[in-house]
């Protein structure tokens, strides 16, 4: 039983069904991304009326608060992939978690300009050594760490491993920036969309945010998913799966 | 544990602090940086008492921090360098148990001589006396953690041949919070408010790293000697 | 009688490679197996393998017998004098309950390091440090002795000073592996051999 | 100098500077250091900016001061232990000149970045434009200053082993003129005080430092490699 | 013809005590020199002395020729590849008019690194690093080698190597001292011998 589990994941690990799995999802992916983007962005910028008390600089907030949430679930997401790589030394979860890191990265760097740039009206300054900022840009040092490590290594194999370690590690951030606007008094606003229960932000402002998050996920699956499958084809190069699967792609095409 | 599992780490750590010892004093260095920083702070920021007092806590913990980190570099090295490290997982020893043996004389040699010496520190920065029961409070849960991370980041960054480089980036995220954490706590305490919230939340990350961070110390040690 | 160590199909992988072609092996009481192979063909990595410090990526292994491994870098604090380091290693591992270790003196004189107890291991010659690392082998006595290269920097006086340490083991119930390139062990006892061969991409 | 004679050095730099590349940007190490310091100091004493202003120039040259001291561990030690220290003697090599290339690559790695990134450290403090251009006219001068001395003292306690103890007790009676004498200047111009006379002693001290350290280095190496 | 390198009742003191008895030498052009003697007999330290790393404590010592010492501890640095190492040493040594390197590359391969180029010389085995170290005198060559037990770790290609290598440097006008214990060079040429004996004190 627990062997034919084994035997399963290590399936879903081979790097040639992955690379057909990620072949075939990756168009999906992008042309679901374009059209939940455009639809996201057409209501943020014209169909939400402006807020009575901001006026139309919130409207920031499509790009901002989707980018700050993807930063931390794709930080999750590594935990989890980070786990198996630990556990079944699975190889193509090795390159998924650490291809992730760029992205998660990305994110964050986004979460963090814009919510400067949005503090510049609302507070009167860029940057402020509060709790959920600061905890945000360690979250940033985090990734920054974890792409340093992997990329200080000789063998990539081991480097993922050891930069694995470092994710379990890391992932106590994440409840510390989701929680420390309730922990401490922070100039950043508390949660005000609330999945579970009704939020406190008003319903018309509500869609496009939703349009904009369901966009941003779907582009964080295309990326993973693309970034993963040109590392796997950079790293076994030479290998005979590789040149088995470009000789298919060419039959396609 | 019975004596014969003792052992080994009793042996660890007594040839930890002589090796130190011999090494002119490695637990002098902190010290020396404690009271240099303490004297040059306000050579670079002038002797205003009421400054002084606003910074002093945050002046001694960085002290503590970097005294640290200083001697972090050899926490592994030397003994992966010599052939010493390799010979933890010959056998079955209880790595784990070594590793915080490792852990322990590292805060023994650059904790312990700070935070013995921080009442003097305090003096000199104008801290009043009531707060710097607190202050020591902090530093006694706090630089554990410290040692802990710092192991830590030391340990994954082994097999890199980095030194400082990327230590300084995989520690300072983590530590962080254990410093906004202490010196939140001393300044809550002049300002008259609540300090318990914060020493539990230090208590917590305290028993989160010592649950934590021996085994990935381990683990990562074990990766990098592969 | 049951082997000390057995290897079945025992092989390492590093980037995602086997560093050597797999390896069987049943080691006995009272055997030695010496191990030779051209440079680089992974005999290290073997003897690391077998002694615990790496993971073997396939095949199986099973140890039986407390075990002493002696590498290239010799295992020596370079800021302890010789006495230091050997009391540490009489301490740092565990007991054996069928062996009897000699104290660190007494094992220093049988080195030839009689005159330099106090020396630090970091001022020693080559020679003098390989024979600090292999005096090990008698204040903490293991059943199995995994030696890489032991014959490396010593002079033909401490060379037959390692064959009769090795005799003395081998009389004793003990076993050995013995990497070695070109001074062999010279017993009146047959040695077994074996030869590794690099793996496939490094061939 | 002639061109066969410049080879080496210029060998020598070039290898410095890319096993420091290769160690995962150890240039990085040192901005990664300026600014957790520079985020740490307001997360202990607390965000305001006048408190913020008054200390910036002190924590910034702390910063540089820092990094330069976390790489010098590694300065000639790694050198000294695979072997290649002692081909500096053999033949007859300018070793004097071997060591001030090493010194350099040391202050390009460790000063350089931090006194580029000086403005960016500056202004998270508040500190006032005019200001600046005299800061990192201080650093200039001054961090060649850290290298060399601390150059020496590393090449001192090379053989001893004993890595940072004996380092610190060395680096910083020499170091601390420095460091007032260049947050002085800055404090002075705060003031609306003339800053030549600081200048000028720093610039003196540049000048001894140069003309005798890289001797006493050399020397202090040789009888480490005996 | 004038000896590339006199010594003349040359001696080094550690503590006051001399370490090896004063030792008398003159190496000519294409002639060898084999140094022996027990361990700590004071062999490494008397090529160190006359590479010029130590200095002689009493006697005379005259150099007239470029020269290249390798030593015990290798001279590679880990963190640089095996040809960025090479590619350093050749930069790094004066060239010298009459003596013709080979580029990193060629070195490597007769040193057999070839399939390790770009390998970190931390990464490489025992043998390899030694033929690592042992191909600076390929790309940076000098008239007198001082080699401390060059055929430390090699195995027995690469040993036969290291003679050739002697052999050529000799027709070639060069000249070598080599430490040795187990492997000594096996030339067709007649072998000069230098017995090493401790000093006072350790004896
Ligand atoms: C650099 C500055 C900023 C950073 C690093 C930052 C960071 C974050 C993060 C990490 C979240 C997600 C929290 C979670 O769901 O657990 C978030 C959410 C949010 N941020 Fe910001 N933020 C910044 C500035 C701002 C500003 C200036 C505003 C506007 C006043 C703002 C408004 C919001 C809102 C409304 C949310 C959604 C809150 C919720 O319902 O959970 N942020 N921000
Ligand atoms: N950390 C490492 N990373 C990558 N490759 C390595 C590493 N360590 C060893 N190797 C390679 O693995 C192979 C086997 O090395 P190993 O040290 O086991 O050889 P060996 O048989 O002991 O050789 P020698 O006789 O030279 O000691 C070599 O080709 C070596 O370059
Ligand atoms: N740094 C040092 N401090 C004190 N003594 C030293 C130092 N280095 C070497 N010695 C001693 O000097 C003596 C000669 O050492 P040396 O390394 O020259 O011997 P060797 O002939 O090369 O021996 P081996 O064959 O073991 O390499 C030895 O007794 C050694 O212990
Ligand atoms: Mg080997
Ligand atoms: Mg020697």
């Amino acid at each position: 039983m627990w062997t034919q589990i084994k035997l399963a994941f290590h399936k879903l690990g081979s790097p040639l069904i992955f690379y057909r799995f990620a072949q075939t999802l990756i168009p999906w992916l992008w042309g679901l991304t374009l059209i939940t983007l455009a639809a996201g962005l057409y209501q943020a910028l014209f169909v939400v009326p402006p807020d009575y008390q901001q006026g139309d600089s919130y409207r920031i907030l499509y790009i901002h608060v989707p980018a700050a949430w993807q930063a931390m679930a794709t930080y999750i997401v590594m935990t989890i992939l980070a786990t198996i790589t630990l556990i079944w030394r699975i190889r193509t979860a090795e390159i998924m978690a650490m291809t992730a890191a760029p992205i998660g990265a990305a994110f964050t760097l986004i979460c963090l300009v814009t919510g400067a740039i949005w503090g510049r009206p609302m507070w009167g300054t860029y940057w402020a050594w509060d709790a959920r900022l600061t905890s945000m840009l360690v979250l940033l040092f985090v990734y920054l760490g974890i792409m340093g490590l992997y990329a200080a290594f000789d063998d990539r194999r081991q480097g993922a491993r050891i930069a694995s370690i470092l994710i379990l590690v890391g992932v106590v951030n994440i409840p510390i920036i989701h929680f420390s606007v309730e922990w401490w008094t922070t100039l950043h606003q508390g949660s005000t969309i609330n999945l579970f229960g009704p939020s406190t932000m008003d319903a018309s402002m509500l869609p496009p945010l939703i349009w904009m998050t369901v966009a941003v996920k779907l582009m964080f699956g295309a990326l993973l998913l693309q970034r993963a499958r040109n590392e796997l084809l950079d790293q076994d190069q030479r290998k005979k799966w590789v040149l088995e699967a470009l000789r298919m792609g060419g039959h396609d095409s | 544990m019975n004596r014969s599992k003792a052992q080994p780490l009793i042996a660890l750590l007594l040839s930890d602090l002589k090796r130190a010892r011999r090494h002119g004093g490695q637990s002098l260095l902190p010290l020396v940086f404690l009271f240099s920083v303490v004297a040059m702070i306000p050579l670079g920021i002038g002797p205003g008492p009421n400054l002084l007092q606003a910074i002093a806590p945050g002046m001694i913990w960085v002290a503590a921090l970097l005294s640290g980190l200083l001697a972090l570099d050899g926490l592994f090295k030397s003994d992966f360098d010599d052939g010493t490290l390799e010979q933890w997982w010959v056998g079955d020893q209880p790595v784990i148990r070594l590793v915080l043996v490792r852990l322990g004389s590292h805060w023994l040699i650059t904790a312990l001589p700070v935070i013995v010496l921080t009442p003097v520190a305090a003096q000199m920065l104008y801290l009043p006396n009531a707060a710097l029961g607190l202050l020591m409070l902090t530093l006694l849960i706090g630089t554990p953690i410290l040692s802990l991370v710092g192991g830590l980041a030391s340990a994954l960054t082994l097999g890199t041949r980095q030194g400082g480089a990327l230590l300084g980036l995989l520690i300072f995220p983590l530590i962080v919070p254990v410093l906004i954490f202490s010196t939140g706590a001393v300044s809550a305490f002049l300002d008259g408010l609540p300090v318990r919230p914060y020493l539990l939340l230090l208590v917590a990350l305290l028993v989160l790293a010592l649950s934590l961070v021996p085994l990935a110390t381990a683990a990562a040690l074990r990766l990098n000697i592969e | 009688m049951k082997p000390y160590l057995t290897a079945n199909q025992v092989s390492f992988h590093r980037h995602s490679e086997a560093v050597f072609q797999p390896i069987d092996l049943e080691l006995y009481p009272a055997t030695i197996c010496v191990v030779t192979g051209a440079n680089g063909s992974g005999k290290t990595t073997l003897l690391r393998t077998l002694a615990g410090v790496l993971r073997a990526s396939e095949g199986e292994l099973t140890r039986d017998a407390s075990i002493a491994f002696i590498g290239h870098r010799a295992g020596v604090k370079d800021d302890l004098s010789c006495i230091e380091n050997l009391v540490f290693m009489q301490r740092f591992y565990p007991k054996q309950a069928n062996r009897h270790p000699l104290t660190p003196h007494q094992a220093l004189k049988q080195a030839g390091l009689g005159p330099y107890i106090r020396r630090l291991a970091g001022h020693l010659s080559a020679g003098q440090r390989r024979r600090l690392a292999l005096a090990k082998l008698l204040v903490a006595p293991a059943d199995v002795w995994l030696l890489d290269e032991p014959y490396t920097s010593l002079d033909t006086h401490a060379c037959q000073w390692v064959d009769e340490l090795l005799d003395g083991h081998l009389s004793d119930q003990g076993a050995a592996i013995v990497t070695a390139h070109q001074r062999q062990p010279s017993l009146a006892r047959t040695l077994h051999r074996l030869e590794v061969v690099a793996g496939a991409r490094a061939a």
